[in-house]
């Protein structure tokens, strides 16, 4: 394999990285201060999708179709936190994965029965459409570039906000001691309808930011679900940090899985075979990687002790 | 839908006791909820098109969510509980493997209108089992000759790593003379294919075939088009249907698929189905919509030839095949599955409206590599 | 007897009414249906022993069900396609009966569950929802991308396996077969709540520490739970197969995990019939509504949800009031 | 001079820059009731762990019945024979008090891997516990639930199920705290009793228990013992009376 596709290839997973970030970030800040499993995170990636995708057919914009998604995700979040969430927090992990679990059914079968079965449309910004040649001599999409831009930003971003703002002070001192965040005088219950409709708003935006390059259908979002959640464990639940570089982790492991363990197995047998022995265990890799993460640190890499 | 159908029923358990004319009872086991459901509901409405205003035909439907354990009950439920003559209406191959021969092997007739699975055309065919559309290996196969046909020296193969797709591939390669640069294995499901893109633009490859059904085609097929990457595309209809091209948009423009059906198919009666269907339900019909006219015109052929108690009758009947196809000719081949011909289709732009134009055959009278295993 | 007693009696005996009721009637399918309830009330007593006794929040049970499932499979395709599973170092031939395959499922799903948990039990809470999520999808995708098997496309059974003396093509008698082996669980499940390993067990879950200082070791304790709670759900596994004559990757889905994991919830978590009243339910509703409107799942996710906010307890909870069990 | 049961050599802790633990030797012998005091954050917590075994030393050993168990998990050293009650209540608080001492008495027996047999029916296992609930007191509340005793009550019962393993040694964290001085008073007399069975290794804050019961009394502060001996001699220690008594008076 040359050493251009190898980096490309690096590219790939680190914009597959970035877009788990997005979904990852909200996923984490939902725990670390609410001590919330939201099994229903990717319906809201779900709702942002085809937000964006019905906008865009209305108004032909994409940046119009971005910020709908933005704002019918963080609407769909902070009605959910209001209405459900919030009778979950001092409930234990059961029964949030449970009502979590039935809100899933709720709006993954709401969505088709307003969308209708079929898969909807939505393109990249004539724009962005084609490939831009980078340093080296590499061809990339431009729009995947503008999805590691976006994701980078966002999670610098997210980083100011919650080391530079007093919504940042307010959203550690959660983390740090739920009880402590009513004793500095914070109203709890705005603060946690906040910080929900901010992690949907980044589910949404992840969902808008890859549904013009994939499919936008009713249950996408369970797929990208559960690999947001290997992300979180594997960086350690509640740290931002830990879900970027658990992020990075899952995306580059997951693509160059993909690509080199056909490879690596074609060492060893015929070609054919490899190919079918490779994809076998690259679709598994990154539980192995998660597995083994948790053997040896059973709070992820990032994590506290729980 | 039950309740109707329960109420149907009533009415025909009064009626035989009557001693009037025999119906054949029709259940029919399709994916309507769920992903993948856009599939299931095309054939269900082209079946009921097709039956529209039939009296010899009854009808019960059920959604088995896609799931092979809810289609085995359900299975269970029409033979035991409806008692049904006929079964029909899976869609997909495993539900297909799942179902079918447990149902034949209970004296059922069972008639195909999507799924094709190569153990029920070879080795476990059975007199019963009859597949209306397409054996599973059909349009890959057709692609492959095609592709030979027309100069393409180099391809990348490429579907999900599952049976289907392992059969996708071994079929391309069946037909195809050329050499094979790449076999490329995809996660099912798999929604994002940067990878397997870098990899085809490094190939040097004159064409991709693909088979990467559902959702997967259509983030394939998008992100295939910003990538900038210029090798030609090809695949099966199921990538680039009706249902499917209307989520793709633009980017699919100019590919080439094979398909045995096309909206523009200059054939008896294919014009007709076309107009009715857009008629009845607002929307173009896709291949699974012609499959499910076609399920529905073969049972009403044989329904009107024989009587369904008259097993050996009915099933020369079903085997006669004497409707008027919308692909035009069909037959029945040994093992009971279709010889045809399966064509090109390019995408294009028709107005504001991406779809299909037909290009030409592929291959002619084509029947399956099977049919020499199947004793029957 | 208590009022949580007569309800547990009342529902236990419903599956066999319902059954006897639909032979008389001649409704083979709503014999099927029972059927199913029993297998799949089963498969989730089998977890509520290690999230109802041990407070172990499984998301992974489907690797369980899915094992116990291609044990039935595997057995039965090599039995009916006359090849021999393994031929060295010794052979290995398949077979088509109910108790053998019975005892290799339960011995391959415990191994499993022994493996998993002794990973899984490592780690704690959220942790452990993830990790044993984590290793059903490994299984998951392992089942759909090995060949041998079918792959996606899992395994057909033409005949349903035989057990000694029962004709179980008959939906009636392969349904008391199934009701025989739920009362047997259900009764082994019931003593060992109460048994020394159970109060061991129940009081690592509320508090592990109080265990260690009498001299016991948690993480075994629930590794012996894990172990066979695994084993049990195994066991539903190879009969859900033997129900449908069919198994496939689907069995290892996580949402089948989830699917187990409602029935509980539905019924009563730690309640010995908790999940026998949920699989009904779920049964139950899945009929009537999927007949009613395409978008039955709604209705079920509505439902699931009033029974998570303001139902605690579940079906039995909720009919039996705040009563506790001094036993 | 009598083998020390309970001992530990050199034992170190450090947190960080922080010495929670610096160079303890303590011991404990039989017969005796050994008080061990300290100002609040003198590291009494942490030494506590070190010798249960919730934390590992940073250097130094810890020594009982004439072997090392530093290296020992929790519950092996329970079953070393260390009973232990907790600084706060630790029970099983869905079960009923004789549930929670039959706990004791099973961890005692060893044999908890019974899967079908009703603990409840074992003879041998419910005698031991009603003896030691009898013991405390606590016979009339057998069959409460243990989350609605009250907080002395389930003192008594931490106390109880520490019976029923018939331990070598305990090591109580105060087994005083919010008993209200009857029960206090109580608890005094039967600790005084229970000396003879096994020797105590008493952290406590009522001072009065303190130096009413200890053998010997040891001052912990700032992660270091000060100084051990008599109550009498800690009592007339001057550097005791400047680093604890006299912030305890103020």
């Amino acid at each position: 394999m040359s050493t251009l596709l190898l980096i490309e290839q690096v590219l790939n997973g680190l914009q597959f990285g970035v877009m788990l970030f997005l979904m990852a970030a909200g996923l984490t800040l939902i725990f670390g201060v609410m001590g919330l499993i939201n099994l229903a995170h990717g319906s809201l990636y779900m709702v942002g999708a085809f937000a964006a995708a019905a906008t865009a057919a209305a108004t032909g914009s994409f940046v119009l179709a971005l910020v709908a998604a933005l704002i019918a995700a963080a609407a769909a979040g902070a009605i959910v936190e209001l209405t459900v969430i919030r009778r979950l927090y001092d409930r234990d992990h059961l029964d949030q994965v449970l009502a979590t679990f039935a809100l899933i059914l709720v709006f993954s079968e709401g969505t088709r029965w307003i969308f209708g079965s079929f898969p909807l449309y939505l393109d990249v910004p004539a724009a962005l459409a084609g490939p831009v040649t980078l340093p080296g001599g590499i061809e990339y999409p431009a729009y995947r570039l503008l999805i590691i831009g976006m994701g980078l930003a966002v999670a610098a971003g997210l980083f100011l906000l919650i080391s530079r703002t007093r919504i940042g002070i307010q959203i550690r001192a959660g983390e740090a001691d739920r009880e402590m965040i009513g004793a500095l005088g914070v109203d709890i219950s705005k603060l946690y309808t906040l910080v929900f409709a901010l992690g949907a708003a980044l589910a949404g935006l992840a969902g808008a930011l890859v549904g013009a390059i994939q499919s936008v259908q009713v249950g996408m979002g369970e797929p990208v679900l559960i690999l947001a959640f290997v992300v979180i464990v594997i960086g350690g639940i509640g740290s931002i940090k830990g879900a970027f570089v658990g992020a990075l982790l899952v995306g580059l492991t997951d693509t160059l899985g993909g690509v080199l363990l056909p490879e690596f197995f074609a060492l060893f047998t015929e070609a054919s075979s490899a190919k079918l022995i490779g994809a076998s265990v690259a679709s598994m890799a990154i539980y192995i990687l998660m597995a083994g993460v948790l053997i040896f640190k059973p709070t992820g890499l990032f994590g506290g002790q729980t | 839908m039950k309740l109707h159908s329960l109420m149907l029923a009533a009415g025909l358990a009064a009626t035989a006791s009557m001693g009037m004319a025999e119906k054949i009872k029709v259940g029919m086991i399709t994916t309507l909820s769920g992903g993948g459901a856009g599939l299931g509901i095309d054939v269900r409405d082209g079946f009921l098109l097709a039956v529209k205003g039939n009296d010899d035909i009854e009808l019960v439907i059920e959604d088995d969510q896609r799931k092979p354990e809810i289609a085995v009950q359900l299975a269970d439920k029409m033979i035991q509980s409806e008692k049904v003559d006929v079964m029909t209406g899976i869609i997909w191959s495993n539900l297909a493997m799942a179902v079918v021969p447990a149902a034949t092997a209970q004296g059922k007739f069972y008639v195909s209108p999507n799924a094709g699975p190569s153990a029920l055309a070879g080795k476990g065919c059975h007199p019963n089992y009859f597949n209306v559309a397409w054996q599973n290996d059909a349009y890959h196969e057709a692609a492959g000759k095609w592709a030979s046909e027309n100069g393409v020296g180099k391809v990348v193969v490429m579907a999900p790593n599952y049976p289907a797709g392992k059969d996708a591939i071994t079929g391309f390669k069946r037909f195809f003379t050329g050499e094979i640069a790449d076999e490329v294995y995809t996660k099912l499901g798999q929604q994002d294919y940067a990878a397997e893109i870098a990899q085809i633009r490094a190939s040097g490859a004159d064409m991709v075939y693909y088979f990467l059904p559902g959702g997967m085609g259509i983030s394939f097929m998008k992100q295939y088009a910003g990538s900038g990457a210029d090798v030609q595309v090809m695949g099966p209809a199921f990538s680039f249907d009706q249902g499917i091209l209307g989520a793709i948009g633009d980017a699919a423009l100019g590919v080439k698929n094979t398909a045995h059906w096309s909206k523009d198919l200059d054939v008896p009666g294919n014009a007709d189905f076309v107009a009715a269907f857009q008629a009845e339900y607002g929307r173009l019909p896709s291949v699974y919509a012609a499959q499910g006219f076609d399920t529905g015109l073969l049972l009403a052929s044989a329904a009107a030839k024989a009587d369904v108690a008259d097993a050996d009758a009915f099933r020369a009947a079903l085997k006669e095949a004497d409707f008027q196809s919308v692909r035009g000719e069909f037959s029945f081949g040994a093992n009971n599955h279709p010889v045809q011909t399966i064509y090109v289709r390019e995408v294009v732009k028709e107005g504001d409206v991406v779809t299909n134009k037909l290009l030409g055959a592929a291959a002619e009278n084509h029947s399956d590599a099977y049919a020499a295993d199947c004793k029957m | 007897m208590t009022r949580a007693a007569m309800i547990n009696a009342a529902l236990f005996a419903m599956l066999p009414i319902t059954a006897g009721v639909a032979l008389a009637l001649d409704e083979p399918f709503i014999i099927t249906l029972a059927t199913k309830v029993a297998i799949l009330a089963l498969a989730a007593v089998g977890l509520n022993i290690a999230l109802g006794l041990g407070g172990l929040v499984s998301l992974g049970h489907a690797a369980f069900f899915g094992i116990g499932g291609y044990a039935m499979g595997i057995l039965a395709h090599h039995a009916q396609s006359y090849t021999p599973l393994m031929e060295l170092p010794f052979l290995i031939e398949g077979t088509k009966s109910m108790p053998v395959i019975w005892l290799v499922a339960i011995i391959a799903s415990a191994l499993a569950a022994l493996a998993i948990g002794a990973l899984s039990l490592r780690t704690t809470g959220v942790y452990f929802i993830m990790i044993t999520l984590a290793f059903g999808q490994m299984l998951y995708y392992f089942a759909i991308s090995w060949p041998a098997y079918g792959g996606e496309d899992g395994l057909s059974i033409y005949v349903r396996n035989g057990f000694p003396g029962l004709n179980t093509l008959v939906p009636i008698q392969f349904f008391g077969l199934c009701f025989a082996v739920l009362a047997v669980v259900l009764w082994a499940s019931g003593r060992l709540a109460r048994s020394a390993f159970g109060l061991a067990l129940t009081a690592a879950r509320q508090n592990p520490e109080r265990v260690e200082a009498v001299g016991l070791t948690p993480y075994r304790l629930r590794l012996v739970a894990f172990t066979i709670s695994g084993a049990v759900t195994g066991l539903a596994g190879a009969l859900f197969a033997d129900l449908n004559r069919f198994v496939s990757p689907t069995m290892f889905s996580w949402q089948m995990s989830g699917e187990i994991m409602i029935f509980i919830i539905l019924g009563g978590v730690g309640r010995l019939f908790g999940p026998v009243a949920g699989a009904a339910l779920f049964i139950l509703l899945e009929h009537l509504l999927s007949g009613v409107t395409e978008f039955w799942l709604i209705y079920v996710g509505a439902l699931l949800l009033l029974v998570v906010l303001f139902a605690r307890g579940g079906l039995i909870g909720s009919l039996a009031g705040r009563e506790v069990a001094h036993d | 001079m009598i083998e020390p049961l309970l001992e530990t050599r050199d034992l170190c802790k450090n947190f960080g820059a922080l010495q929670a633990t610096d160079h303890v030797n303590i011991s404990l012998v039989p017969g005796e009731i050994h008080a061990l005091i300290g100002p609040n954050g003198a590291g009494k917590s942490t030494l506590v762990k070190l010798i249960m075994g919730s934390e590992q030393p940073s250097s130094g050993s810890v020594h009982f019945a004439g072997a090392d168990i530093t290296d020992l998990r929790r519950p092996e050293r329970a079953r070393a024979g260390l009973g232990r009650t907790f600084q706060i209540s630790s029970l099983a608080m869905e079960h009923t008090v004789l549930q929670n001492a039959v706990l004791g008495a099973l961890g005692r027996s060893g044999r908890v891997m019974r899967f079908l047999w009703p603990v409840m029916s074992d003879k041998a296992l419910v005698a031991q516990a009603e003896q030691a609930l009898e013991r405390v007191g606590l016979a009339d509340h057998r069959g409460a639930l243990t989350g609605e005793l009250s907080h002395g009550q389930r003192r008594l019962l931490e106390v109880a199920v520490a019976l029923t393993l018939e331990p070598k040694a305990f090591l109580m964290d105060e087994p005083m705290a919010g008993l209200g001085a009857e029960g206090s008073a109580r608890m005094t007399e039967f600790l005084d009793r229970l000396r003879q069975e096994a020797p105590i290794l008493l952290i406590e804050h009522d001072m009065d228990a303190v130096f009413q019961l200890a053998d010997r009394i040891s001052v912990l502060v700032y992660g270091r013992v000060i100084a051990t001996g008599t109550a009498a001699e800690i009592r007339a220690n001057a550097a005791v009376r400047e680093a604890y008594l006299g912030e305890e008076d103020a």
